[in-house]
């Protein structure tokens, strides 16, 4: 436990902070573009589950990996993606992550250990055990994050992944983002028992955390980690959440109201950026940095957007390129 | 009949009008998938109203077991109508589709019927990129088993929705997003359709453009442009695809001599592929030139607009195809 | 619970011998006709594990349902399946099951509920929630008994099926038989926990039963069925037994030995045959009846060969029909 | 090199032979799958002693998550090869095959190799059933982004088994288990042989004769006994599907202007279409007659010698479609 010890030490509050925030202000600038009909494609935005993010991708380094989802754009904001290169991807440039082959939904930064988006729901639950087995078999000491929603704690590659990750005590934290809906149905609905305990049967550890208190979520990733690089195997984790959003952006031309509007008061009142900003102010930070930061990042996401909407498309031949590599 | 047509129907409008048809007629229709009573695409709005929670099923994000469910349902006294939302997600859930719906009458002996229907939208609708924008009928043409219904207009769809409810056997109803918002007359009694029959969207003469699904109405444009240069393109829609008209096709190219096949999917053994196979086999003595497919490339759908652009049927490259087909003469 | 009750008092024990002893001579004349070579494709014995087949079948009304597996027979014939026609399938004849279209991985009954066996490991838990489904929407009385191996257990439709036959309260009773070997692997080498454990999070309960013992798994399955039939939903039965003979006859070619002498001779001395005709005749019963009854078994089945072989093959057009039915 | 040949090695031992090579030439590659250790259908045979439980792990019945666990695992360093045993269960895990394992390098813009390798035996064994004797190589090459090996031959398949492990992208290879008892020689060092380049197989002036896996050895007797009748037929054997050789058919086909392509696979969407069509456009003015396929029926396979007899090849049909196709003489 003492790496785990360590880390929780050595912790950036401020960064943390700040790191939330610039997913916020991407997810707005998304929000935004895809209001003025700029933005290509599906568009699920983070907006009120940053804790989730940036708490567990804190306690890793650059060279350990996550898998995310099709709401992923804090996943990889959190793990250090580049807003730039995100950013040109979602509008389709040559100079995005995946030269505007991907979009939202399947950005990929490999040299950050970023595996990838998915747009397939529990799709990178498989990838994220054959990544923590890859570091089993080379006897690296790396774990994998593999974030997945409470919606796809009902695909069956879940159980597969548990059990595979516990019968080989693979290195990979199991991240349910538990923001209560699949689409427009409450997850409870059509989800059996509590996802914490969907682990137990395989003699994996779950636990259940507040998802919008950063800390949480942090030292819950920290327990797990731990574990993980001590050869102990794989952890379960739900952390509880909300998104401040619909599914995806747009949804209300078909929608209408799902969800009831205290709950979704309840939760905004809970908004993660604020209870935490408001925890380190009664610990004695000085509240003005926060706005500051806030612009900053907000100034960061602009820069990102310019290089973005300045970038060229890509040119239509290269649709052709990247499928195969090169063999030697 | 004319006078009864509804006018100006959507695509997913007249779907859902078809598949309320069938629960109200049948009791043991039910509707089942993720939101279906939400309904993301829109063609099962409505039905949980009129016909309550035991008969309209939200349910979890299991689609192999979902899928496999309703061969079970399905051999047991249900006509389940499952909605799969994107045709991309047939592949969670394929072993349940090709090993099992597809062959449980077969390896019975034909002990068995089952009367079940996937419903997906299908194919690229703006940006979705690879993960939801497949075309999957050729490969499910490939499996045999199951039918396969993939219409180009809200009133074929309305009547193949309602023969494909009654069908005794597994079908795959897809619609393509790419028409999810095209308007159509469609019956204010919605009478079933013959699953295998082609329809003649076009006559003409000189050459024979099979089209499927959304290419359809690309075809018909190219065509009627084509008449300005004396071209006169016989447009013919096979509307299902198992079982395929393969009379309909091969009666026209005896008379035209020529074919073109327009299909919204990769190249490599798809559907288009196998037409102007067959068609090579049937009408050899009739070929007077060179049959040419338009398709997609072989690649995944892109993201970025220009590279899906790229990579998906232009109607350019339809016009070219017919112009050359048109052009060629024998062997040159 | 008065059906429960009811059942448990109404038991035909001999009946129930009888049954063991008509699978046990089934299983024993196809291995013989394997051995002289006179049995085309896959086959896989039950020879060991009759007394779970049997047991749960029995608390079964021909209106009831069963799915099953690639180790079929046991549970077909439990079920009432005319070993005529069975042996006519096996032998890939006209007068077969169908019509010598599907053999002994693909035997159906759908007269006698019987939803098939399968080739597809795990390809039944779907079909049988389905079958309960079904039974929910249309408010019918009836159950559905899963069969399904150790090995199975690994595969997520498990994790599937439990979860939507929690959420639809369907009367669907999964059953796993576990012989403890998935082919010729250990099954503990390659699963996590117990499986009987697995429901738990579903909120189903799962319970542990000698598999060997008939009375025991009549009794678990009689529980099961009553909740099912009561509209509690589900529930999940374990038994443990083995199999006496290879995964599947001919293995010796290329398998060798490769579980312990010492465990197959502990199993076969737990026989469930020979456990239960010892303990009928500790209670009583006359023993010389048994003798009788397997001998009459092994005619029946004899008889069954008999009308097997005389049968002719298929015509070749044959293999054209049944693919579709026709539309009306 | 023909000195060094080992005479008379069974399919399945070569492939072990391959597979035993590239493990120990490189360190990252690994083998995973039910059963690899004690190997059922004995290509993975003694890797467990030579390289232990690290590198050879037997793992659960939970296709979707092992073949997936092959693209995290590719994509971070090892060059796993899995054993999916028959190729009928590719299904169960098709999502991770076609909708990861094939896109994951284009949709990242070309930012990862994806090397590994997807082994399964394939096609009829004699009544192994529906659910047992698929040949999935069609709907393979539908998908694209995923490479295709399908040889004929105990030496082919050595060497590109090795090619297969050391390519950057996924590769599904097949062994067709009508094969797998089959005997021929391997070079005693195997060396890897080129994706993508098919193998004149017999030479021959007056008919093209294309055939995959099994159907070599059944075309090369029937041009061998067509010999005597005076026909000279040229048998090509892709042993790629994708990438395929088509300038090794095209080039054949420009010299013989006849085509029979024998595919042991559904006829609709298969692979023998693609070939037909394909050659069509591209031999047009080559073509002096009719172009024919010999596949199975359009059913799944059924169980009862006699009836899987009636539904897959025989070597009676390819010579007829032989003998049809050099009898025909331009348009009739
Ligand atoms: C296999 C599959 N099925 C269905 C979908 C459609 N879909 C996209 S997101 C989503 C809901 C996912 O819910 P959850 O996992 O809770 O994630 P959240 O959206 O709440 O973050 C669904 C059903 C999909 N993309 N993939
Ligand atoms: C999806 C799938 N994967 C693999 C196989 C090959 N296979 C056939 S039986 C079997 C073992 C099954 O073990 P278990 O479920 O314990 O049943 P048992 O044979 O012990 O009765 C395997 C792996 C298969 N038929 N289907
Ligand atoms: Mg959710
Ligand atoms: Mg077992």
């Amino acid at each position: 436990m003492a790496t785990a010890e360590r880390q929780r030490q050595e912790v950036d509050l401020i960064g943390l902070f700040a790191r939330m925030a610039r997913i916020r202000a991407f997810e707005r600038k998304v929000q935004a573009l895809f209001k003025r009909g700029n933005l290509p494609g599906f568009v699920h935005l983070y907006i009120g589950e940053e804790a989730v993010g940036v708490g567990a991708c804190s306690v890793l380094d650059d060279a350990d990996k996550i898998t995310s989802t099709h709401r992923g754009h804090g996943h990889l904001l959190a793990k250090g993606a580049d807003p730039k290169l995100m950013m040109a991807e979602l509008l389709g440039r040559e100079t995005g992550y995946c030269k505007g082959k991907g979009g939202s939904m399947h950005i990929v930064d490999y040299s950050l250990g970023i595996l990838g988006a998915n747009g397939i729901v529990g799709g990178g639950l498989p990838i994220a055990t054959g990544s923590g087995l890859a570091d089993r078999v080379l006897g690296r000491d790396r774990v994998t994050v593999c974030f997945f929603g409470d919606g796809a704690s009902n695909q069956g590659v879940l159980h597969e992944a548990l059990n595979l990750s516990a019968i080989w005590s693979l290195p990979v934290i199991f991240l349910c983002e538990n923001n209560h809906y699949t689409e427009w149905m409450r997850t409870e609905d059509i989800t059996a028992g509590r996802i914490a305990d969907r682990s137990q049967a395989f003699g994996i550890p779950g636990v259940q955390v507040d998802g919008n208190d950063v800390l949480a979520v942090r030292e819950a990733a920290a327990t797990a980690v731990a574990r993980a690089r001590a050869g102990e195997g794989p952890s379960l984790i739900e952390a509880e959440t909300y998104r401040h959003h619909g599914h995806n952006e747009g949804e209300e031309v078909f929608s209408g109201p799902y969800r009831p509007q205290d709950e979704i008061d309840d939760w905004i009142a809970r908004d993660p950026l604020v209870l935490f900003r408001n925890r380190l102010v009664d610990d004695g930070a000085a509240p003005e940095q926060f706005d500051e930061i806030q612009e900053r990042e907000e100034q960061l996401i602009e820069e990102a957007y310019r290089f973005a909407e300045e970038s060229p498309m890509p040119a239509a031949a290269s649709a052709l390129d990247d499928l195969y590599a090169e063999t030697e | 009949m004319t006078e009864t047509l509804v006018k100006d129907t959507y695509m997913t409008t007249a779907i859902a009008g078809a598949l309320k048809a069938a629960m109200a007629e049948d009791e043991s229709v039910i509707v089942l998938g993720e939101d279906v009573e939400l309904s993301t695409i829109g063609c099962t709005k409505g039905l949980v109203d009129e016909f309550g929670t035991n008969r309209v099923r939200n349910s979890p994000i299991s689609e192999a077991t979902v899928v496999g469910s309703c061969v079970g349902a399905a051999a047991t006294g249900l006509r389940p109508v499952m909605d799969l939302m994107f045709s991309s997600f047939f592949y969670v859930a394929l072993d349940q589709v090709a090993n099992q719906a597809a062959r449980l009458r077969y390896m019975s002996g034909g002990q068995v019927d089952l009367p079940l229907v996937y419903f997906a939208g299908t194919g690229p609708s703006g940006s979705a990129a690879a993960q939801h924008s497949e075309n999957p009928h050729s490969l499910l043409m490939h499996l045999s088993g199951i039918k396969v219904v993939f219409p180009s207009s809200p009133g074929d769809a309305a009547g193949l929705l309602i023969a494909s409810v009654r069908d005794p056997n597994p079908v795959v109803f897809l619609l393509d997003l790419m028409l999810a918002g095209s308007k159509g007359p469609v019956p204010a009694e919605i009478e079933p359709l013959l699953i295998g029959k082609a329809e003649v969207k076009r006559s003409g003469d000189d050459v024979t453009i099979v089209a499927i699904a959304s290419a359809v109405g690309a075809a018909l444009e190219v065509a009627a442009e084509l008449e300005a240069d004396g071209v006169s393109a016989e447009v013919i829609d096979p509307r299902t695809l198992t079982p395929f008209d393969w009379d309909a096709v091969t009666e026209s190219v005896a008379r035209t001599g020529r074919l073109v096949v327009v299909d919204p999917a990769r190249r490599t053994c798809g559907a288009a592929g196998e037409i102007v196979a067959r068609v090579t086999e049937s009408n050899w003595p009739d070929l007077k030139s060179r049959p040419r497919r338009v398709t997609w490339e072989d690649v995944p759908i892109p993201f970025s607009p220009v590279l899906e652009e790229a990579v998906t049927l232009r109607q350019d490259q339809i016009r070219e195809a017919v112009t050359a087909t048109v052009a060629g003469n024998g062997r040159a």
